[in-house]
């Protein structure tokens, strides 16, 4: 039997990715995946639906033909409830999919009793690397935060000496130094601006040193590392002191890039509004944590506003501007998914794995995912 | 020939030895340095036949002539990988050969020593003797033909200490009266015996220190001959050899970041710990490796992968390792770096590193593409890197990152490791590499290493 | 044999020791191995005592066969230690 | 008597920048000029009307009022037509004045009696250096089109080897190697672009390895260069080599940035509508050239189109978007150029000297700039 | 004291002195060289005094009292900067006293020399005499009591190789009879006359080497005195300072990249070109420097300022900027960059370059921040920068970049300049910054200018 | 003099070359002057020559004379010579 597996078109706004690109489906069947492509897919990511079928994906035109004959479904963002709709009742499905936001739509796959995957909840561990969708999607957004920061602020990064004058370079502040934040730090770094970093946890230092950053330590004897590399919720003792350091660099920078997230909760609130008025005018924040509602109190989540003469932006999608290479890299990690749940005779499902166990959400009609569960 | 035209000729061999041995000193003009001294060491021969207290040749004559078919016999089969051990052979000979002078001397000569001349010739038997032996048993240890672990036993320490005295008491004797040939020969053999127990407790892996040692002493045996027999041509070439065997020596036990005395004696005392120390490390020569060691090893390899890691990120080594890679580029070593997907700390790391550090993109390879090309590889330099090339991931099916694939860094002739210690990297797990039979570690902080290393290579 | 004798004999071995010591010094590590059997060649220079003791006028005694061996014993180190040191340079030949 | 010199605000839509900031008018005003400042004219520069008085300026509500007591006027983009009526007759004037292409307003300002100096036609010598807006303009706008550019384009700039796969580093392509290539070559090498640049003048060759990026060479043996550094039109054998050369890199390259100029004329078409067709989509021109009509045949000045997949920005004012340093560098020449032009007792108008010759645009009713009289 | 006593402690003097000169190998162990000369010095004078054939200490006290008060107040007085040319005076005291022992020798016993005695004795008074006055005329050249250009006449050769002949002629005529006190001191009053002649033709800029020399030659002197009176202590400490002043001389001259027949002869034949080519340059010392030299002047700085240029981007020197820059500043030398506004090809160059290498931006300062600072600055070092380090635009109104604010980098003590040839930079005017006293010129790349720089730092 | 006080004279002489060439070869350049003065302060042992000069049994004669002339100027030599090496070493100190 040949697994037959679609890619739906992305339907949310403003999202220009693909889940698989034909380099990946070219390997996939290969390997005995059927591969079926909703027309149009891979186009705002810059691949045509020539490439796809040349890849060896059949073309189908609408959504609805292709959920009716696939035994797994793959797409980028999580689905409309309209789109679950659509979906054969026990299929797989394997998206983005942030169950913790999203009770009703796990509700309804579990109803269906659709096996999903989320990409968002495979575990960090050293071996599903090249499956983890957070780390490369957080690659992207470290980066095109800076090139958004630089866009925006009405300054140079690099420090000039010219004869028209000395350009002061850009600071830069970046809170949180997980794989974003440390992107960022190295992005801003090689366009000249001099980059500080924040992070609660302490083994961080020696991180965001090697990307020839700042670390800026919180004079309090508390490690902010909880479990597998994710960040705690930390003391309010912490918090104060925490809030009094940033506050003193914030005023000094032109440019801050939080992303500080804490896995499964709303981010943590770190710029206050009196922060954001002291910064000069003219300088940019770019929330990361946008879509987990913001690490800045001013933050709208999905959109740039200007507060105090500070561009704060919220931009809640940011890998999908850079949607040739964030479907490269996605495609990547769901092609080694895909290979890791399933061979030719189908999916597996080894309860035992940790990356297996650890992504699903849904089975068999019940819940499985511990968070969502909860 | 007149003793004066001799000792002319004397003088001149010795510094056609010292010419030779500063020619040695860079490889373009060593073999000329050994020709010199090979001419020196003719014309002293020549010289000496041509004394005129020589007047029997036969004996000479035959004598040389079996000494060269042997040693030219010996020297042209040997394989290059045993050199060590035929050099520490041929010094065996010497050793002999200056304990055999010595007894010669108080054989002819049983009376109207000076003191001086008897506590020389005493010297050169003793020295000499324990040359041969101790050159012998190094000889064995390298060979294979015996054990090449340290043999230690109870009470070691008690019984060399006792034989010590032993020779020292029946030279006292001879001192005392030169015609005792029952106390020359307990002399001798004792120095003999002396020289297979000091050797004994030392590793095989110790052993090139002690041919040089050994080295050294034949050359103060030769010496003391000179003494004794008042020859200014032995004397100085004998303290040449000397002084420059024990600087070699100090050097190497420099290398090796060990003192003499701890190659000398580390097996005593050790007897039950250096069994289970052993436990998982393989035949266990691989300790710590000397920049300069490591220098060497790059300086000879014509092709040459880097393997960046988190530790070059943390040491910031980016620069050094750029600087280092393009002088081997320059002295014609083929330079490529292989970049493991997950090195660093996060998804790019090494790359933006290098670029910043204005590393070619064309020196820059996958894994995919590059995994192959190990095995046709002279040497690999693993810089902070750790668990990206963890054989474990590959071989132990318990390991956390079984199934992960590494870069297969283990298949290339030679693999050097700079770090700062033993310790884990991100997934916290023993990487078996590190006591492979090709690795060498290199032990420090990777930026100041790759600096190091650089110094030695422009020396 | 005389102070003075000795005292000569003492000043060059001590100078030739400052001359063997610093002379190695400059040696690239490359080139230990060769030196170690060079200079092992070099202390075959015991050959002259061995045949100054077996060229002794009165022929075949103990002492002639003593010297016949240390000529052989010091031969083999002479020719070997230079044709090892030789074939090992050989090596180095760019 | 002190000398009155007035900064105008500026009117153009866009034009963020301001003629002279707070730092310049304290040294000027200890020079002995007495400095009036049109109320609100740093604010889009962010520097603020405080600032300004703090500077010892003196704020004046409307531009009506500021011209009727200035001796000298200074602004940043050339006046409207409107504006000039404003001025006082017989006063000074001072701005980007673009000559060659205003010769209405070049001839109201020669009725009107005024002296007028055009800050772009500062001869690029190295004495005037200090005082040359072009050199510091463009240094802007070199370095903003790339960040332009890799905020428009859908691909990473930098190479990544990742867990999920390789990314390829962006191919940027610039032509013409003058001050603001130079600078998007050197940013586009920072960012980690693979970087090649191609000209006219043999002799930029190494000022381009320089920077860090490749040189193309045309196969033919022509020098590009005419007087003072600036480049000549070339033959058509050359002309039709260069665009076959031009055509196979550009259907390479990622990132196109054209900045070719020919003083006084418009600017040369060098990439044709076939070979932005033969861009991959998704590509991006930032067309430096724009205000003089573009190098792209398909650019539209002031807008950014897509065409066969292809991104043109045709921005005609980037250095205004870093207003802040903008700002800064031009007040910079603009102070010199004062300096250079008087002392504290006036005018002294050395026709003699070279700068001030060549910058001066009308004088007592006559037009005297060559290029514009003509 | 018995001779053999006396004959020992020569011994440990000589060692001693070999010991102190092995320990001037490194700074930190110099002093302490010093001392242990010291002692075998004083060791040697002790034994001489106490040997039997001594028993006349009035003149010796005296002598001894006299030389170490002029001595020691000499020394005591000299500055710092007058060293080169008293180690010169003090030298040409060593030859005089090694002329002056032979012709004691020769007065004292006046027949039955063997021809080598006497072959040695004559070369003693000369060795010793020509010392002298070179001595002397160098001394007299540094210090500036006689000009210190090269003197240079008609007929200067044949003159000089008239005398040479006179001398070899009148030892001749000592050799046959060795009490002919004419011939003896027309030797000695030639060989003084051929010390003036051999230096006059020598520029100052030379006289180290010549010093150096002389160094040499007054070792020798000592050497050959030793031979004359069979006392090995001489020969020995002869013969050390002779071959290691012959060395140094070689090396001098090798960094000087000019032969030593060069620096000897170099002036003979160019009466004429000199003065015509001197024209622009002020006092022509100015050639070319070599990275030695300048390694060692940037070893002994305290504060370098950096001034990159074009040259520094064309020859994408940034990264070896940066690393000089680090060494040095590890070494505790204070190291900052001075960015000229336009230097390099478009604004900011420099700092995209210096950022690209990673060079902190906290030692990066602007002009204006600068300026007053060479003036306190030991060295600066200059990489490929021309007009914008011209002084020409503050002194001469007609240069086209007169008025153009530029470094003032003339002022710092050193100025080191490294460009590939005396070209123009894009101004394409002289500079006349490269002919100042105070400039070093280093011509080749920057980058390996800078790269062989370092090497030569960390030897 | 006999040839083999020569000869010993002669072995002495070229065993001191070595050594002295190869110590100074080590010395980095900027220890070269400290360590032309040093060598310069040794050269002065020509004192014991001139000592030895003077202090003959006949007592004041042109030999004395010349003599007393050589112990003046060589003891400059040695006591100046190490005075100014010192003095330059001085400033070697970090
Ligand atoms: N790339 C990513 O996106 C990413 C993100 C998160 C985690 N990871 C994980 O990180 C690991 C990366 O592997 P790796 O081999 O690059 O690093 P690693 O396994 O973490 O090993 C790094 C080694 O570098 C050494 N080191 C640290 N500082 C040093 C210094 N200053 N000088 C010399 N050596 C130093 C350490 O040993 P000593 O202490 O003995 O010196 C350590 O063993 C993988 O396990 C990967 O899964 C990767
Ligand atoms: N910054 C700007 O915006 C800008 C723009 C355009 C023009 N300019 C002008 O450019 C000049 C800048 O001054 P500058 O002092 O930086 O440069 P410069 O005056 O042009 O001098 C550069 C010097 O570097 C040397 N050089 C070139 N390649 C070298 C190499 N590979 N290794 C070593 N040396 C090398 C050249 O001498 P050799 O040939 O002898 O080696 C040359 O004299 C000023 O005149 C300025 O007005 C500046
Ligand atoms: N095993 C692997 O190979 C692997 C792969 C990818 C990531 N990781 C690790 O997983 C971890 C999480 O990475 P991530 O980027 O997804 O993190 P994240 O997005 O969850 O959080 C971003 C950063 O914000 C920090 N943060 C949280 N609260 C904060 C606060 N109040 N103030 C300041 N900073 C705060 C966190 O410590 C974290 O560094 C990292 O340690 C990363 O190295 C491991
Ligand atoms: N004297 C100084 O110190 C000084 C100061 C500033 C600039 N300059 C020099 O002035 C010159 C002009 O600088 P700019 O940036 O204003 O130049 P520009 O803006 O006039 O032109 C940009 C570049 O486009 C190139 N070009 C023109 N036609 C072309 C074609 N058909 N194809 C490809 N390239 C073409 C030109 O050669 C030039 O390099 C430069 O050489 C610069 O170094 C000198």
């Amino acid at each position: 039997m040949m697994m037959k597996l679609a890619i739906l078109k992305e339907t949310e706004e403003g999202e220009h990715r693909v889940a698989l690109i034909p380099d990946s489906i070219k390997r996939l069947s290969q390997k005995g995946f059927a591969v079926l492509v909703e027309a149009g897919a891979g186009s705002s990511a810059g691949y045509s639906d020539q490439e796809y079928e040349q890849a060896g994906a059949t073309l189908v035109s609408s959504a609805q033909k292709l959920a009716e004959q696939a035994d797994c479904v793959v797409k980028v963002r999580p689905p409309s409830l309209e789109e679950v709709e659509v979906l054969r009742n026990s299929s797989v499905f394997i998206a983005i999919l942030q169950p913790a936001l999203r009770l009703d739509l796990v509700k309804k796959l579990a109803e269906k009793q659709i096996t999903s995957f989320g990409l968002d909840l495979i575990p960090r561990t050293t071996l599903a690397q090249s499956m983890d969708v957070l780390s490369s999607m957080s690659t992207i957004a470290g980066y095109k935060a800076v090139l958004l920061a630089a866009d925006t602020i009405n300054r140079f990064f690099p420090m000039l000496m010219t004869a028209a004058g000395t350009i002061a370079p850009a600071k830069v502040l970046v809170i949180g130094a997980g794989v974003a934040g440390l992107m960022a730090c190295a992005t801003a770094k090689r366009l000249g601006g001099v980059v500080e970093a924040f992070d609660v946890r302490p083994e961080v230092k020696e991180q965001v040193h090697s990307v020839g950053a700042k670390f800026i330590e919180v004079p309090v004897n508390e490690d902010g590392s909880g479990g597998g590399g994710y960040a705690k919720v930390m003391s309010d003792e912490y918090k104060q002191k925490q809030a009094e350091l940033i506050s003193r660099h914030i005023s000094k920078s032109d440019v801050v890039i939080p992303t500080a997230l804490i896995p499964g909760r709303k981010a943590p609130i770190l710029i206050s509004e009196e922060q954001v008025a002291s910064m000069k005018p003219g300088s940019v924040i770019v929330d990361l944590a946008a879509e987990m509602g913001g690490n800045c109190a001013l933050t709208q989540p999905g959109q740039t506003i200007i507060a105090h003469g500070v561009t704060i932006i919220g931009h809640s999608n940011l890998p999908s501007s850079l949607s040739f290479h964030a479907s490269q890299m996605l495609s990547r990690n769901i092609e080694k998914f895909l290979l890791h749940l399933c061979d030719e005779k189908g999916f597996q499902m080894n309860m035992e794995d940790e990356i297996t166990r650890g992504s699903l959400v849904t089975k068999d009609g019940k819940v499985i995912h511990e968070l969502t569960s909860k | 020939m007149s003793q004066h035209i001799i000792n002319l000729i004397y003088l001149l061999a010795a510094t056609l030895f010292m010419i030779g041995i500063k020619y040695l000193s860079s490889p373009d003009t060593a073999k000329k340095g050994n020709f010199l001294s090979m001419i020196g060491m003719g014309a002293a021969i020549g010289a000496t036949l041509a004394a005129p207290e020589i007047n029997g040749f036969t004996l000479i004559i035959g004598g040389i002539i079996i000494g060269t078919v042997i040693g030219a016999y010996i020297a042209i089969k040997v394989k290059m990988t045993a050199m060590p051990q035929m050099v520490g052979l041929l010094n065996g000979c010497g050793g002999a050969a200056s304990a055999l002078v010595g007894l010669a001397e108080f054989q002819g000569n049983s009376t109207g020593f000076t003191p001086f001349t008897l506590l020389t010739l005493l010297l050169s038997l003793i020295i000499g003797g324990l040359t041969f032996t101790g050159s012998l048993m190094a000889y064995a240890k390298l060979q294979g033909l015996i054990p090449s672990r340290p043999v230690t036993y109870r009470g070691q320490q008690a019984i060399n200490g006792i034989i010590v005295l032993a020779t020292v008491a029946l030279s006292w004797l001879v001192f005392r009266d030169s015609t005792n040939i029952l106390a020359i020969s307990g002399v001798l053999v004792f120095s003999l015996g002396l020289g297979v127990l000091a050797v004994i407790p030392i590793g095989g892996a110790d052993m090139p220190v002690i041919i040089c040692l050994l080295n050294a002493y034949s050359g103060l045996a030769v010496s003391m001959t000179g003494f004794a027999l008042s020859n200014n041509a032995l004397i100085i070439t004998g303290s040449l050899v000397g002084a420059s065997g024990i600087f070699l020596t100090k050097i190497m036990c420099d290398a090796m970041n060990r003192s003499l005395a701890n190659v000398l004696f580390s097996a005593f005392g050790k007897v039950d710990e250096s069994a289970a120390a052993t436990g998982e490390i393989p035949t266990g020569t691989m300790k710590g490796y000397e920049v300069e060691d490591v220098a060497t090893i790059l300086a000879n390899a014509g092709s040459l992968i880097i393997v960046p890691g988190y530790g070059m990120a943390a040491a910031q080594a980016q620069h050094a390792t750029r600087e280092l890679a393009d002088y081997l580029g320059e002295q014609g070593v083929e330079v490529r770096y292989a970049i493991h997907p997950v090195a660093g700390r996060m998804p790019g790391h090494m790359n933006v590193l290098l670029a910043e550090a204005d590393v070619s993109y064309d020196q820059l390879f996958a894994m995919e593409d590059i995994n192959d090309d190990f095995a046709a590889t002279d040497v690999v330099l693993v810089i902070g890197a750790n668990d990206v090339v963890n054989p474990a991931a590959k071989t132990n099916p318990n390991s956390p990152i079984y199934g992960m694939p590494v870069l297969d860094v283990e298949k290339a002739r030679t693999v050097i490791v700079l770090k700062r210690s033993l310790n884990v990297g991100f997934a916290g797990i023993e990487n078996e590499l590190f006591y492979m039979d090709n690795t060498r570690m290199l032990f420090g902080d990777a930026r100041s290493s790759l600096q190091k290393l650089l110094a030695a290579l422009k020396k | 044999m005389n102070p003075e004798t000795i005292i000569i004999g003492l000043t060059m071995f001590i100078l030739a020791c400052f001359a063997g010591a610093e002379l190695i010094s400059k040696v690239p590590p490359t080139l230990h191995t060769p030196l170690m059997s060079g200079s092992n060649a070099i202390s075959g220079i015991a050959i002259l005592g061995a045949l100054l003791a077996t060229g002794h006028p009165e022929s075949f005694n103990s002492i002639s066969v003593i010297g016949f061996l240390a000529v052989i014993l010091a031969t083999i180190n002479v020719v070997g230690g230079y044709l090892v040191t030789h074939r090992m340079l050989q090596m180095f030949k760019k």
